[in-house]
């Protein structure tokens, strides 16, 4: 297994990730169009939310200094965030959710895969047989949604355009290899994302062909996240997501 | 007549009633107006207890709040369901939710002003919910009470947690055991408000009774939800804020002060703090998801009538 | 003068009124119907957050215990804050901000001008003297919009009968008389708010003549700020008002 | 031909242009879109500071900040002003802004990301900013020249409040120290690009050197600016992000690292990380105000129609 300096940097990228996209669903907690998304978004919210939780401990364990999971999750600075941009961008309409949550969970399957079946990181690999199941379903979920509503009615085809002109651009960062996964993957621990993105473009294929969508051309992609340089949206989700641990320093809940 | 004695019959023999079965109409509309209530308190519930998912002060206890909550969406979706087989829409109910035709338990229209409100609608809400739903599992209506029977493992479950919550601010800092008891004052009366008014108001609730949906007196389950509560609070080293409260050997049971009926009625009616709230949240909710269901409606009529759709890609 | 138990708590509750009322007029900042409009909101939340400096100050000094203004504003607890519920209402559309700020301004326009006349605090007279032509000021501008929108079009005038119905209810806690400010009556710091309610009722009655308004009938007021007990839109003002200060503790900026 | 030459002959005695005076076309439009973009980055710069006004560490940099925005809001409207003296609609240009057809200063699509941007945009920004508006009082056109008189003197007050706000974090903690050497490591090039492409990239700008619209050049500004502000930062401690900055005798003027143009060029053409959020929030703030507008415009109709309403209510 690859070195703490290796690993602890590498793996907050995907904890970060995690912990982010699983409070964003969390927001839509009492606002879904229907009680059966209410019940799918708190899943798929609580699965990533749960992936956050057993990455942070394994990355505490791992660093060896002591620090929590909650420590990991409220007690950093903004630009010690290391998700990508998608995962913080507001939840905007349920077609940008849904747009969001296809990109990261067709991202993350093949990832999850890969680790799963080859990374040297055991008790990483036992987080990634997990997890793997879980995008799968959030890939499925909210495929569906996508085809649904790119496929429905007028209105609702023009939202999920909308969602994709707005989203696709931070789609890019999803494979970006940083200074810290470059380590990891030269280690052994994470696969190439590089690898994995013919996957990814592939689903994205299929999926909006039958959404009735086109893949947009990007002249730029956007990026910054992983060198925590986030949106400005970021700051208010960490004010809220920080505030009792921040408010009421060093107790325990 | 004979149908209904053969009907009272039935029940007294403690026979489930199914929902193809002949039953009276007084029944049906019974059942449906408080399986409704019972429904749409879940699905109000998300939002006070939603209000802090965002802000919890732990992984463990943001996923155990947030599981939660998806919990009480469920409930709400097993009890539409049970009021379908009484031939109401899902989409009736909620239009009369919506409209501010329907009621909901009163409680929800309190806010929850700290953490630790999280940790008393856990244990005193969902407490106090659990004592009303415990009898309606063996309520004579059969989906109503297989419905009761799986939320009421939940709800156990989750007074439990709202305990614990409890229990961890009660043994924390100075200020913690401030904020658990601030939250009990704040909470205590109004989940005594929840089993509704006392015996004597209360009407329409012998025919109930009868029937077999209800098996037990507001005051009776008020008293046995205290008597269940008050332990818990000493054992944590919280004050009931009721000086009158006391054990009374003769009765054995708890003598309590007097619920503040005014307020009770207040929030019912719709003065409540939240009241208004809930209901904006609810409808705003409600409209901001129109197209998608519209959207989710016209794909399934296209995809029926289209059968050329790959169906790996569409399911 | 009055001892400062008796001080504190009173002033707490009008200078917090001022701070989180202009706390939300700020958050309008960018998002303003007209430029023109952005300056006045601006103004107006200056006007305010001024005048909570001005009492935070002067509460400071009054208790002795060396708390700044920043202490006050940015370091206490939801339960210890004191405003009324008005205040603290979200923004809503315009309709509403402008029937808050009516409401706000028209009570406390003679209010302050009471203080100006006849308190026993010297400073708090000089406080009030400049507050009571900047609350004039907040009058003039949100009469003269409930008035245009109440009398503008079909749709506006729904949207201003729906911020009165809407808010109507809470102007009780205007001139609520709580524990703390019964003392500071009785020793001559505040004025009765029952004998300015006689003149807030005119105000009203008058602008909601001319704006096609018609004054609801409350059956239950709202109260519960100057108990601390706040709506469920407190808590995340404040974890955004304090996020600085909770973050990075005891600095000086 | 003659009234070309008159008008270079005015401009070259340095008599100011007046709305009424007669003007070539080129330099009437030229001025329409310089002024035009001048009061869009105006307003498209109150949203990046506007994004920490809840959230300032003190009462009195709360006050600063939303004083500084509100100021810009008064910016863009004198500028505007200026612009429809030259026959252009405050609509017509606010239409070219949120279709995306005007351009505004390219700074303002970086995000804010923490509160030591605050000073460094106070600083930096505004400090390029003035440079920029500096030579612009003596610009030929009139009312523009005395708008920016206005303007200069309120941005070099912001300026010195945000060298304030960065001294105050460099004198502070480490922590503090580190946000404020962050701040001017993000914000330190793309305040050079301000100033525009090299002069031997820069197109159309000797005819407006010729007009005196613009007397420097963006490359003598761009070095203004330098020299004004690397003393500023090593005054509080703080490094220059550009190992290549250093001062050279014989030139009497800095050295620098080379500036990334394709940056500059992708945040032009509106691919920097801010400008579609830029021109959604005020596509957004425009939308949800028509109603207001509407209704004001209604409302100021049918009152001069009607003179019964009574004026001391109405005003």
């Amino acid at each position: 297994m690859a070195a703490a300096d290796v690993t602890v940097p590498a793996l907050i990228e995907i904890a970060d990730d995690c912990l982010i996209l699983g409070h964003r669903l969390s927001e839509w907690c009492g606002h879904a169009p229907t009680l059966e998304e209410e019940l799918a978004l708190a899943n798929m919210g609580l699965d990533l939310l749960g992936q956050a939780r057993a990455l942070y401990a394994h990355i505490g364990e791992i660093e060896g200094k002591g620090r929590s999971e909650d420590d990991f999750a409220f007690l950093r600075r903004e630009r010690d965030y290391r998700n990508c941009l998608l995962v913080e961008r507001t939840n905007g309409d349920f077609a940008a959710t849904m747009a969001r949550q296809l990109y990261f969970s067709a991202s993350m399957t093949p990832f999850w895969k890969a680790i799963s079946a080859s990374s040297n990181d055991e008790a990483l690999r036992g987080i990634a047989a997990k997890a793997e199941k879980e995008m799968a379903y959030h890939l499925r979920h909210s495929g569906e949604w996508v085809i649904r509503l790119g496929d429905g009615t007028e209105q609702s085809a023009a939202r999920m355009a909308a969602a994709v002109d707005e989203l696709h651009r931070y789609t890019g960062e999803l494979f970006m290899v940083s200074t810290a996964r470059l380590a990891a993957i030269d280690t052994g621990l994470l696969p190439d994302p590089e690898a994995l993105r013919a996957q990814f473009d592939q689903t994205i294929d299929i999926v909006f062909a039958t959404a009735k969508l086109s893949v947009p051309e990007i002249r730029t992609w956007q990026k910054g996240g992983r060198d925590g340089l986030h949106g400005e949206d970021m700051g208010h989700l960490l004010a809220e997501l920080q505030f009792m641990q921040r408010a009421y320093p060093g107790q325990t809940w | 007549e004979e149908f209904l004695a053969a009907f009272q019959a039935r029940i007294d023999r403690e026979e489930k009633i199914e929902p193809n079965d002949p039953m009276p109409e007084g029944y049906r509309r019974t059942l449906v107006r408080q399986i409704g209530q019972h429904a749409h308190s879940e699905i109000v519930g998300m939002l006070p207890e939603g209000n802090w998912i965002t802000r919890a002060p732990s992984l463990r206890r943001k996923i155990a709040l947030l599981a939660k909550v998806q919990d009480e969406g469920g409930h709400g979706l097993y009890l539409y369901s049970a009021a379908e087989t009484l031939g109401v829409s899902r989409e009736q109910m909620t239009e009369e939710l919506l409209s501010g035709k329907a009621k909901y338990s009163s409680i929800f229209n309190y806010p929850t002003l700290t953490w630790a409100d999280i940790g008393a609608v856990g244990w005193l809400v969902d407490g106090a919910a659990i004592m009303n739903q415990i009898p309606l599992c063996r309520c004579s209506y059969g989906p109503y009470a297989r419905a009761m029977i799986r939320v009421c493992k939940e709800e156990s479950f989750h007074q439990r947690q709202g305990y614990e919550i409890m229990m961890t601010l009660a043994r924390g800092s100075e200020e913690q055991k401030e904020l658990a008891q601030d939250a009990l004052n704040r909470w205590w009366w109004p989940s005594l408000m929840m089993f509704g008014p006392s015996d004597s108001e209360s009407t329409n609730s012998d025919q109930s009774m009868k029937w077999k949906i209800k098996r037990f007196s507001n005051d009776e389950l008020r008293q046995k939800f205290i008597t269940a509560t008050v332990p818990q609070a000493e054992f944590i080293g919280l004050t009931m804020p009721d000086p009158e409260l006391k054990w009374n050997e003769a009765k054995q049971a708890y003598d309590h002060g007097e619920i503040d009926w005014a307020e009770f009625k207040a929030v019912v009616r719709g003065d409540g703090q939240m009241n208004r709230d809930r209901l904006r949240d609810r409808n705003k909710a409600w409209d901001d998801g129109a197209w998608v269901r519209e959207a989710a409606l016209a794909h399934a009529r296209e995809r029926a009538e289209n059968q050329q759709i790959p169906q790996e890609a569409a399911e």
